[in-house]
């Protein structure tokens, strides 16, 4: 089928799926298992933390994630600068023996908008350490193409604020971004609903991440479902190459053999 | 003797191997990554690598997470 | 699967798809056929039209049309009377043996928006002969009230002009005619690329007819497919309860454990 | 003796049924709808419908089509 | 300055302001006579209500419109059939002894939205009677062709829903009618702020209607203001000749003479 | 008038119009002249090139500005490193006696996007100078609070590409930028026609800059007239306190009283 | 006697003009229109048109409104 | 001897002023700026200011522009 052979490769990495997920505000583990799966998704980000060693009741989070199904992604989220975001991925890469990390470094906690200088700096000091960088950034040309220069694997701009459901907000943004990018463009964070992800693979980006729209919807395993399929919409329509606009009227019915003829 | 483990002041006792730190504390090493002074120390060395008075460890494993976290 | 129990039921007659697609436009009847295939659709519009007397060369439309796998509805494109949409309605029952008709008057040439005064009078003569009446209208909650009443099957308003590729002008009356009616809602018209067909649905219509949209994409197989997913993508994400927009930020990793703590 | 059919004057030499009408066009009858002088034939009564001099005969079937179309 | 000699005229009358304001919803009288005049309106749409037998208290509305200085539009607000809205606007031009109308048939009571064929039959009655009638309708062009041919001095269109603020919502179907109608277009209901009656302005259409987005406003005054402002902008934008659009940069400055050059 | 108390204070000084314009792309000096007079501008920005030694030929700029009506506002426009940008500001103040600076550092020669990092370093050094810096920066809160930090005076996000003419992309990052700074917001480039400035100004922001959308005009006179309504128009909307959004239908004229009644 | 007012009953006593009405309910004539059994009586007629038992009168005049009220 | 102006190769012939310099090039001071060795000179300076063999001088003034020039 059309998508089968249209593989997304990061870092030299084949991904059949375009949608990359996350495991945080699930109700349970059990859901965001099933989540995933509806998904589609072959790279689930997961946040570095802390044991808790007061309580260790619950199970790790990796007795509900198939490692040999899932590839794993550290994130640095919530990290404000450089240093704590490159010490929490070297700690990331230590558990998931993995060298990829969604690189986030916070510059605003009411917006959680990317903090560019120190986003830049940190992706310098990791892929000279050998890591493969996504970093999550604002979505403006100028800072990918130096996140790029810097060595990113690929570039994250955000759609709209985490969390905030409202969809790809700057569509010219993105689309100048993926114009002139010359790693994988995946969009990271704003999605709501479908049709959001389906109107940013619409526009040629590479990829979605989101968690929110998942874990925070009614039925999460039915918007898991709804966004594999979304993502794949989008790239298909965007493959496929759509009609021009046009204000009005093109007829789809011959204009011959009319009775009234 | 004290360390401070993840961000706590913690009484250790007498110094030992982040490998017999973990067994104490009942963590699967395979779990977790180990950051002893800053330094994040190869799981391969954890039975080498000895938690002294006054030294900061930090042990940290996956949690859920997609998007950063507000503080 | 979630959609499994989630059929289109139009008249007491159930689909498992909610896309409905046209036949006109195509390069040739080999890839409309393809297209089809793709599409999933189990109902198929077709035009009635004079037979060509003269030329009798290309083989008639239904030998590319398997009539065990798809449902024809026959339309009245491209009448300008209620009485020319009647007799061709008349004429396509005989043709194709179905009480099933896509009503269209149209009420000018060149936006092709549907005269709803001669649709509606349509509508009560055809219905009284025991037509199943989907009438294709414009996005107005009052004309799709007296269509309703008049005893339409359906009402089918327009999101854009026909051919258009605008997607949904106007999101408010789409939702207000599905809030208020009583029979099913077929976006009809105006959707250009899958997420516009994801948006529809999103609405809470209960499906989307298109056919320049596939017909004149580059790849209309491809579209096909694409738009296959983007209606079952917004119709899941309908069904899964999207979250709410926020203008900013929601945390979706937790907030504490992190090493700056 | 002339019909019009399908829009057009056509010479019909002598009244026949819908049916020979239809086999003298080269026309499958199951793939086509006869409206004659504004009434729609049944195809059971193909074969005992008469046309004869100046009546209107329109012959039609189906062709691709999705949205109207502009005249 | 440029918007002399711009006037609008309808039906042989000229007006030099393209705002018409309506009369409902003040907190008092004193703030709508305030209202009018910084709105600048010289058109001013009244309802007609039996008068008040028990209360007499309130003076009459006329004593805060100086009809010196306004022309009054007398509406058929209210009224759900054709017959409701003749006999409605018989009465008005008694009381005002103007032949002009604001024709109102309503077809649904949630939305008030038009009937249009109560609304079409209505003006073809007082048109022969010799009323100038300006029928609000939806942003149909059909309908509102069909009420130029039954004599319509204007054709008035809405925006969004009665009271919705939304803006207006299809700007394509405004657009259109704008283009195909041979009397003038007013964009009524619908406004909420001041820049949607510049982009109504702006699409070329002759004027805009609008009554809740004034009197509703914190500062009722302060909006029309604001709204006679947005409404000579829009307009003015229209006569001018706005620049293309592209996706990015044209520079505004000089390249050579560049310190680096 | 409402309008006459509401000043815009940049560095403490005061401004009656909320509009800035250029001085580039005018088909002649004395159009230029006329547009400067029709906005209303008190604030005019120039840019700062090497004297033509070959061709003394045509007049010098300042020939056609006013400077005892109009403040000049030297730009370092076509700069694209912090040092550039420096000089150029430094010698600006030298022919304009004035400290103010509309700083830019380029970040791509295609999208004309700033580069916020050499824009950064820019404003430090000049503040620490004593200039008035007001940098012309992307829409994101993050670099503008940075901006701020650093003294700037005002900080200018784009709404689009410079000369785009598409309006403000992205309505929900201006709006946060506003409610967090602290200093006057100036929304720099991306305004295509009349309402795209009363848009902007609704949204709560503290002026509006603009070159291409006036200069590039049919008729520059006149859209510079328009951009001046629109700016007051949306600054007062803004102030007046527009009606709540719903989605349908809110009466406007009283129940009571129909004759249906 | 009675006749029908603005939709409800209304004693009138005896038959009067329109003008003799409006006086007694002291409504000034040049502010309203009269509806006198469904037909719109000029104002120069109210001197002349006699409202008679189990007439419908109805009399309106100009209040606020913009855009049309829901019932 | 030559110096550098604007760019440009120029003969300037002996050392002389900024204030002469601008004057040969009939060049108003009050409405250009000018750098000397990548240092702006004061208006006030322009008369004390020598310019010598080799140096760079940059002449400057405002031009029409809005936004940022593509290059």
């Amino acid at each position: 089928m059309a998508m089968g052979n249209d593989a997304l490769v990061i870092a030299g990495k084949s991904f059949s799926s375009r949608l990359i997920v996350g495991t945080g505000k699930y109700a349970s583990n059990e859901i965001m298992q099933r989540a995933h799966d509806a998904s589609g998704a072959e790279l689930v980000t997961v946040a570095v933390r802390r044991v808790n060693l007061s309580d260790r009741g619950r199970g790790s989070l990796l007795d509900f994630i198939d490692t040999g199904r899932y590839s794993l992604l550290p994130n640095t989220a919530g990290c404000y600068t450089a240093d704590e975001a490159v010490r929490t991925a070297r700690l990331g890469r230590e558990v998931g023996l993995s060298e990829w990390v969604k690189l986030e470094v916070i510059g605003d906690e009411r917006t959680l908008f990317p903090d560019n200088d120190g986003l830049l700096e940190a992706t310098r000091v990791l892929v000279k350490e050998g890591f493969v960088v996504l970093p999550y950034t604002n979505d403006d040309p100028v800072v990918c193409r130096k996140l790029e220069d810097a060595g990113a694997a690929a570039v994250m701009p955000l759609g709209a604020p985490i969390g905030s459901g409202l969809g790809i907000q700057n569509l010219n943004n993105i689309r100048i971004i993926r114009e002139f990018a010359g790693v994988p463009v995946i969009v990271d964070a704003g999605v709501g609903t479908a049709s959001d992800a389906a109107v940013a693979m619409e526009l040629g980006v590479d990829g979605v991440l989101m968690n929110t729209a998942i874990a925070g919807a009614r039925d999460p395993v039915a918007m898991a479902d709804a966004m594999k399929l979304a993502v794949a919409a989008g790239r298909g329509a965007h493959l496929a190459g759509r009609i021009a606009r046009r204000r009005y009227a093109a007829a789809s019915s011959p204009a011959d053999g009319l009775l009234s003829a | 003797m004290r360390i401070t483990l993840n961000g706590d002041p913690y009484e250790l006792g007498e110094p030992m191997t982040i490998s017999r730190l973990l067994a104490r504390l009942d963590i699967d090493p395979r779990r977790v990554a180990v950051e002893h002074n800053l330094v994040v120390v190869k799981r391969a060395a954890f039975a080498s690598t000895t938690v002294r008075a006054d030294d900061t460890v930090e042990i940290v494993n996956f949690v859920g997470g997609g998007q950063e976290s507000a503080p």
